[in-house]
């Protein structure tokens, strides 16, 4: 029964693209159900998918629900071919869950409702596709076919600078994505036979000189580099996620952010051992700036969202510093984790900054105070994201983060040592933006008629809340989905 | 019981659920919840310290993996010993004290579920951090603790001073929580398990020693120096006096300021270990309780003088346990490690008293000021009995509790004469300090008339507990006076039993310091024989640096937060012009280089293409007249055409002379279409 | 006979005199039709001309062709087009050039042409035999139109009568 | 024989020249007259000269004459056609077929 499971993840969105393509233009209500109907069902299907995998195969580090490989493009040996395993089974239960929440934040667009569904159903369909291709060629198409509409989704429904920040964002992914088709080229062209098959190369890539080892691993990380992304190539993620509307930040946050590091552990890595050992202390360096200066950066910032974006650059610094300690489990676990769990806290204060954006038309921390008084249910979830976010123990961030710097102490003392310092930096910058919104003195008559977050905004956050608690009181059971598969990694890597 | 100990922490846990996601609306219920779930953690208490009584003080290990395929097993448990029993019980008590008092104090406040809420989520943690049987476990409550700490600073956030502080001791404490981290991520590189017992078996074992088991002490004693608000980051104790009185008085004195001297306690083995790191230890409490009890000697705001006097109470019971450590580390005992355990309980209560009593004092007057109050003895009688009584007891009078703590503490100095000698002195300044704040508090006429006239006794929900308290701050100490030989020190101790017995002279020195800094607050405040201000007068450096708590945060400003907040914005400068610049001029070059391409293209390239198209144009404008449309100048072709042809064949001549010759008449012909005036009125005129 | 005993007369006398006679009328008059200005006064030089080439052709024993000239051209087409003018412009009145601006051009493709044709008759090697004419010429004619030329004859006489109805058509007034 | 031949060549190149010139059409008309006539002269001269045992030159002129006829009755019907629908019959105002 499993033939499929992971095609119709994919393609459901994608129907759901069609249906909505046939739909009236003006039926707005019609439009919403359809796609949160057309997202909703992937999203049971990845969570079933999750349960089934801890259930049956979280001892095993092999893929499973492999479909394929079929033959797709002979000529370059382009095939169909799925799977998936430890690392991406988390990571597309996280995509189907923001996703869908995603869409349900979007009921209050109604500029071009149509086309803005349908461009968010084909991006899900990419980034389902990105964390199942098994194929390089196939990689790289969802890869891309996850740009087009994001570029719409930035371009057409953003704020004040969306065209700005959508090209940037375009031509910075494409940028790199260019580096990743040559070194795709370098890996077809020196394998024998010619293959694009990721597993395959996994066997083979190893045989690779040195130094075409380090130009392939190079170029690849800095296609990854630019989604995840590490500075210095961060600057695409403050100007898109400020322009974004509210639900494709979320998804820019939490999920393509993802893809870079999910690309790092999911070819880089397994394929370029030599080269990996080679760079892994430039990789941790790369981290401990990002989470230093990410944070710093963040202190600065006037603009609430942005805050909140250049808190990402910080965040998945701990991913890149887990990264280059590819020796450590613990590790490598602790960067999963903190994928996970940054996209739950990151999306989750995404929708917050939305919600109150809605409310007040502005994101200047400045304009606000006091807001604790009039709205104690926004106030209450938002401090608890913040505190998600700088890592409070009973939250998924202090689990991650622990785990990343406990893996990574076993390699790099000091590196790690002065990420930790990262630890107060983003309490200094979440309880300040904490303390000049919502504590204070409240501006009755600037302030006095926002209403507090109704139902279907407090449901959208809801699960995000719950989740991020449950992984910090109970993440057994997601590291036993992951031990297994990131242990087969740490060998591939010891190669 | 005892196996259930962990269910502890967890009634006040059910209680912040219960209160947040559902009686948040019915705030007396609320309340009551709240209440009733720590009492029946008191009482769970008193049964496990009973139990453990009754094992001698055998621990209880129980454990569940957390998360257990990592290098080392990350686990949660809890571990009851001694230690752990007694520091339930008074985190219990004083919580339950609290939070009774609070029923009085904080009547009327818009937000009451939620501060009984976090009352309770507070307790938890505390209580969690107590019964933790490792250090990962511990570190969670421990940052819980400061987080509810955070919450219940910046409880009236509406103040900005209130969320500053709040902020403030989150910030501090964290940075603290730093140290505590590295300590951690060493044991855990260097021991493989967070485990106390598998850690203090491997320091006793030798296994771990030397370098990395100072640096893994000092650095979980960062933990310590944050929490405790040992120097240098003390700073943020003063200030979390903004929170609520009861606040001050449950996280502020009694329990979670007390969890840094606690963490010492707990993992002495590790800092007897060694040396260095215990001497570290001892000499950071020392600076500290010198230090705030000579700023509290000029502070004029009540609760900042009871926050002064707990940090160098702490630095008291930290520099106890460091000197324990010292000598334990050079193989001998002393009184140490149970003075500073000892310390921590009396304090506690006493602590809690004074703070419970500042309230019910505020409660009365609405103002923090001393300078504010006074004769108010008369109006609030059992308020001024009990912070009498707990100002004695810290200040080490015979027989209150305080004495019999303090009195270890001095003893176990023995053997470090500097440590003695400023011990002495700090005694002194407490002593002086507590009786000034009594005196002007409580004695004298009223300075604030319309204040004195509204001052009343608090409800008895709030004088209840004072009177318990201030039972227990009399009482408590009991349990370990020297002549006991299964006292405290031989249920609550490190190694093996210490059994030091009294030393008759120390008790005779301390008590007379302390009688004589009474006497001299007495001399100066209460008969005013020698004038405050003519001593500030004559001391001028040495009063504006007290009264300027040594311009600490007015450094700390100076040399940390404004480079910092500098250097936010310096980064985010480079950031937005440099980094972002950087892409931005890329981008901007390549489309001015794409602009140039298209200059190139638009002209050169396209121009070739269209040349040769203009060139066509021009070349067919001439030839059109060739169709001129006039049928004679057909024929002229056609003929003149035919002559040539013939006359080719004729003469012979070069076929090239035939064309060019053809050519000219052409271009001669056109000459004459194209010069001709266009006198033709072209429109048929059709008619019919 | 009449015309027999003419042609019979000419051939007596010389005929160099005739011709160059017939030819200068013949070239003077086409000149005028082809440069007055008056079209009318052409039409009148045409008909001159045209008598000369029937002058011309009984010079070459062409009687009956002769006798055809004069009544078809000069009779017929020669009224015909005087006709034609008359309908058509208000002609003696009218002074206006007749010739377009390709005169220069057309003269030199004239010249061209004259050279040429001058230039080829002159280098041509003609065939040409000595022979007197057949006698009883016309006789002959009718002869051959009836058997060896029937068909073209036939043919011709379909080719006027569609012109005939052609000229009819066009020339119609068209009912309003 | 050359001197008629040379005749005709002028009359033919007259006649061209009337075709070539002439604005009016009748005129262009008439110039074609002319040149019929010397072609006819032409097909005279080589019966008398080339083949003077048969007519075959003189009955070809007779034909020529016939079809000039035809061709001037049905020229002159278009002359007044044109004259009709132009108010006039200058060939050069005829000219609508010009690029």
């Amino acid at each position: 029964m499993y033939d499929y499971v992971l095609s119709s993840i994919i393609f459901l969105p994608l129907a759901g693209f069609l249906v909505i393509l046939f739909l009236p233009k003006n039926n707005f209500n019609l439009i919403r159900w359809v796609a949160s109907i057309f997202s909703f069902v992937p999203m049971v299907i990845s969570f079933y998918l999750i349960y089934d995998y801890f259930i049956v195969y979280s001892g095993s580090a092999d893929m499973v629900y492999i479909e394929g490989p079929f033959k797709w493009i002979s000529v370059i040996n382009a095939e169909y071919f799925l799977g998936a395993d430890g690392i991406s089974v988390p990571l597309l239960a996280l995509t189907g869950l923001l996703s869908f929440l995603s869409i349900i934040a979007s009921f209050n667009i109604v500029n071009r409702v149509k086309e803005y569904f349908a461009f968010f159903l084909l991006l899900e369909t990419g980034m389902m596709g990105v964390f199942c291709a098994l194929d390089f060629f196939l990689f790289y198409v969802f890869w891309e076919v996850m740009l087009v509409p994001m570029y719409f989704l930035i371009g057409v429904w953003g704020g004040p600078r969306k065209e700005y920040a959508a090209i940037k964002f375009f031509l910075y992914t494409l940028f790199g994505s260019i580096f990743m088709l040559v070194a795709i080229l370098v890996l077809y062209f020196t394998s024998e036979p010619h293959t694009l098959n990721m597993l395959t190369l996994i066997q083979t890539a190893p045989g690779l000189g040195h130094s075409l080892q380090l130009f392939c691993f190079a170029f690849l990380f800095v296609a990854f580099a630019i989604k995840v992304p590490v500075w210095p190539f961060h600057t695409w993620l403050p100007d898109a996620h400020v322009e974004a509307p509210t639900a494709v930040s979320v998804i820019l946050a939490g999920v393509l952010l993802k893809m870079g590091t999910y690309g790092m552990l999911r070819i880089s890595w397994p394929m370029f051992p030599e080269a990996t050992r080679f760079f892994a202390i430039p990789v941790a360096l790369l981290g401990l700036i990002a989470i230093i200066y990410g944070a710093l950066v963040s202190m600065a910032q006037k603009d609430l969202k942005k805050l909140v974006a250049y808190s990402s650059v910080s965040h998945m610094g701990y991913c890149m510093l887990a990264l280059g300690a590819w020796g450590s489990v613990t590790a490598l676990a602790g960067c999963m984790f903190q994928m996970v769990s940054h996209g739950l806290i990151t999306g989750a204060l995404f929708l917050m900054v939305g919600v109150l954006y809605d409310r007040a038309h502005t994101r200047e921390i400045a304009a606000f105070g006091g807001l604790g008084v009039k709205l104690p249910i926004f106030t209450g979830l938002m401090v608890l994201f913040s505190m998600a976010s700088l890592g409070l123990p009973g939250m998924s961030g202090f689990i991650s983060e622990f785990m990343v710097f406990i893996g990574s102490f076993s390699s790099f003392k000091l590196i790690t040592a002065l990420a930790v310092l990262g630890v107060v930096l983003t309490a200094g910058y979440m309880l300040r933006m904490v303390q000049r919104i919502f504590l204070g003195e409240f501006n009755m008559a600037k302030w006095g008629g926002l209403a507090e977050m109704n139902a279907r905004e407090i449901l959208m956050v809801a699960p995000l809340a719950a989740l991020t608690v449950a992984i910090g009181v109970y993440p057994s059971p997601l590291s036993n989905v992951m031990k297994a598969t990131l242990e087969n990694l740490v060998n591939l890597v010891a190669r | 019981m005892l196996e259930y100990a962990y269910l502890i922490p967890l009634y006040p846990l059910l209680a912040f659920v219960l209160i947040i996601f559902f009686t948040r609306w019915k705030e007396r219920l609320s309340s009551a919840i709240a209440i009733l779930l720590v009492l029946l953690a008191f009482v769970h208490s008193v049964f496990v310290l009973v139990a453990m009584l009754g094992r001698h003080g055998a621990p209880v290990e129980l454990s569940t993996p957390f998360i257990d395929h990592l290098i080392i097993k990350l686990e949660l448990g809890m571990w009851i010993d001694a230690l752990t029993a007694v520091m339930l019980l008074v985190v219990t008590i004083v919580s339950s004290c609290v939070q009774i008092y609070s029923l009085g104090y904080m009547h009327n406040d818009p937000r009451w579920s939620r501060y009984f809420a976090y009352l309770s989520l507070f307790t938890f943690s505390m209580l969690g951090l107590v019964i933790a049987n490792n250090f990962f476990m511990i570190f969670i409550f421990w940052e819980l603790v400061g987080l509810t700490s955070y919450l219940l600073i910046g409880f009236w956030f509406e103040k900005k001073t209130a969320s500053d502080a709040g902020k403030k001791a989150f910030i501090t404490t964290r940075i603290g929580d730093l140290g505590f981290i590295v300590g951690i991520l060493i044991l855990t590189f260097y021991v493989g398990t967070l485990n106390y017992q598998e850690i203090f078996e491997k320091v006793t074992s030798g296994t771990l020693s030397g370098g990395i088991l100072a640096a893994a002490g000092i650095f979980i004693f960062c933990g310590a120096i944050g929490k405790s608000a040992q120097f240098p980051l003390h700073v943020w104790l003063p200030d979390a006096m903004e929170g609520p009185t009861p606040v001050s008085a449950l996280i502020h004195a009694a329990t979670m300021v007390a969890a840094g001297v606690y963490l010492v306690a707990r993992a002495m083995t590790l800092f007897a270990g060694s040396a260095t790191a215990s001497m570290v230890v001892a000499v950071i409490g020392l600076i500290t309780s010198f230090l705030a009890a000579s700023i509290a000697l000029t502070q004029n705001d009540i609760k900042r003088i009871l926050a002064y006097s707990t940090v160098s109470q702490l630095g008291y019971m930290i520099m106890a346990l460091g000197l324990y450590g010292v000598d334990y580390a050079h193989g001998h005992h002393s009184a140490g490690y149970v003075a500073g355990t000892f310390h921590l309980m009396t304090h506690a209560f006493f602590k809690a008293l004074l703070f419970l009593g500042a309230g019910s004092v505020i409660h009365a007057v609405h103002t923090n000021d001393i300078n504010d109050m006074g004769g108010l003895s008369r109006k609030m009688k059992t308020t001024t009995i009990t912070f009498f009584i707990a100002s004695l007891s810290i200040a080490g009078i015979f027989p209150l509790s305080g004495f019999w703590s303090k009195d270890e503490i001095v003893a176990s100095t023995a053997g470090h004469p500097v440590f003695m000698v400023v011990t002495l002195l700090i005694a002194f300044m407490t002593a002086f300090y507590m009786f000034r704040l009594c005196f002007l508090t409580f004695t004298g006429e009223p300075r604030d008339k319309e204040r004195f006239e509204h001052a009343h006794e608090s409800p008895k929900s709030m004088t209840g507990p004072l009177t318990v308290l201030a039972f227990l701050s009399v009482f408590a100490g009991w349990v370990g006076l020297p002549w006991l030989h299964r006292g405290f020190s031989s249920f609550v101790y490190h190694d093996q039993v210490h059994h030091a017995g009294p030393h008759y002279i120390l008790m005779i020195i301390s008590t007379m310091v302390a009688v004589s800094g009474i006497g001299l607050a007495y001399t100066i405040y209460y008969k005013k024989v020698i004038s405050a201000d003519a001593l500030a007068r004559r001391f001028k450096v040495l009063y504006k640096l007290s009264f300027n708590k040594w311009y600490f945060d007015e450094i700390y400003d100076a040399i940390i937060i404004r480079p910092i907040l500098g250097s936010t914005r310096v980064l985010w400068w480079f950031d937005a012009n440099v980094v972002d610049g950087l892409v931005n001029l890329i981008g901007w070059l390549t489309v001015k280089w794409a602009d140039l391409k298209m200059w190139f293209d638009r002209y050169i390239i396209d121009g070739t293409v269209n040349g040769l198209g203009y060139l066509c144009m021009a070349g067919s404008w001439m030839v059109k007249f060739i169709q001129s449309g006039s049928v004679q100048f057909y024929t002229l072709v056609v003929i003149g055409g035919a002559i040539g042809a013939v006359l080719y064949r004729v003469t012979e001549v070069g076929f090239y002379f035939y064309l060019i010759g053809l050519i000219i008449v052409a271009l001669l012909s056109l000459l004459v279409k194209m010069t001709r005036p266009d006198r033709v009125g072209t429109e048929p005129n059709i008619e019919g | 006979m009449i015309l027999e005993n003419l042609s019979q007369l000419i051939s007596d006398i010389s005929t160099q005199p005739l011709f160059y006679l017939f030819s200068f009328v013949i070239i003077a008059s086409a000149m005028c039709v082809v440069s007055l200005k008056n079209i009318f006064h052409s039409a009148l030089f045409l008909i001159l001309t045209l008598f000369a080439v029937a002058g011309i052709y009984i010079l070459l024993h062409a009687e009956f062709l002769a006798v055809v000239q004069v009544l078809i051209y000069v009779g017929a087409v020669s009224v015909l087009i005087i006709f034609a003018i008359m309908l058509t412009s208000r002609l003696a009145s009218k002074k206006i050039e007749q010739s377009n601006e390709q005169v220069t051009l057309g003269l030199f493709i004239c010249v061209l042409f004259l050279l040429a044709s001058v230039g080829s008759l002159t280098y041509t090697a003609w065939n040409t035999v000595d022979l007197p004419m057949i006698e009883h010429n016309i006789l002959t004619i009718g002869k051959l139109l009836m058997t060896r030329y029937v068909l073209p004859f036939e043919v011709v006489s379909v080719v006027l009568l569609a012109a005939l109805i052609g000229a009819v058509v066009l020339a119609r007034e068209e009912k309003a | 024989m050359l001197q008629y031949l040379a005749l005709s060549a002028i009359l033919f190149a007259i006649g061209i020249f009337g075709v070539l010139t002439r604005r009016n059409a009748v005129g262009i008309l008439m110039s074609l007259e002319l040149m019929f006539n010397a072609a006819n002269i032409n097909l005279v001269v080589f019966n008398r000269f080339v083949g003077p045992d048969n007519l075959t030159g003189q009955i070809f002129a007779l034909f020529v004459v016939v079809v000039a006829a035809a061709e001037a009755v049905v020229g002159l019907a278009i002359v007044l056609l044109l004259y009709r629908n132009w108010r006039g019959i200058d060939i050069d105002r005829i000219n609508i077929m010009k690029w």
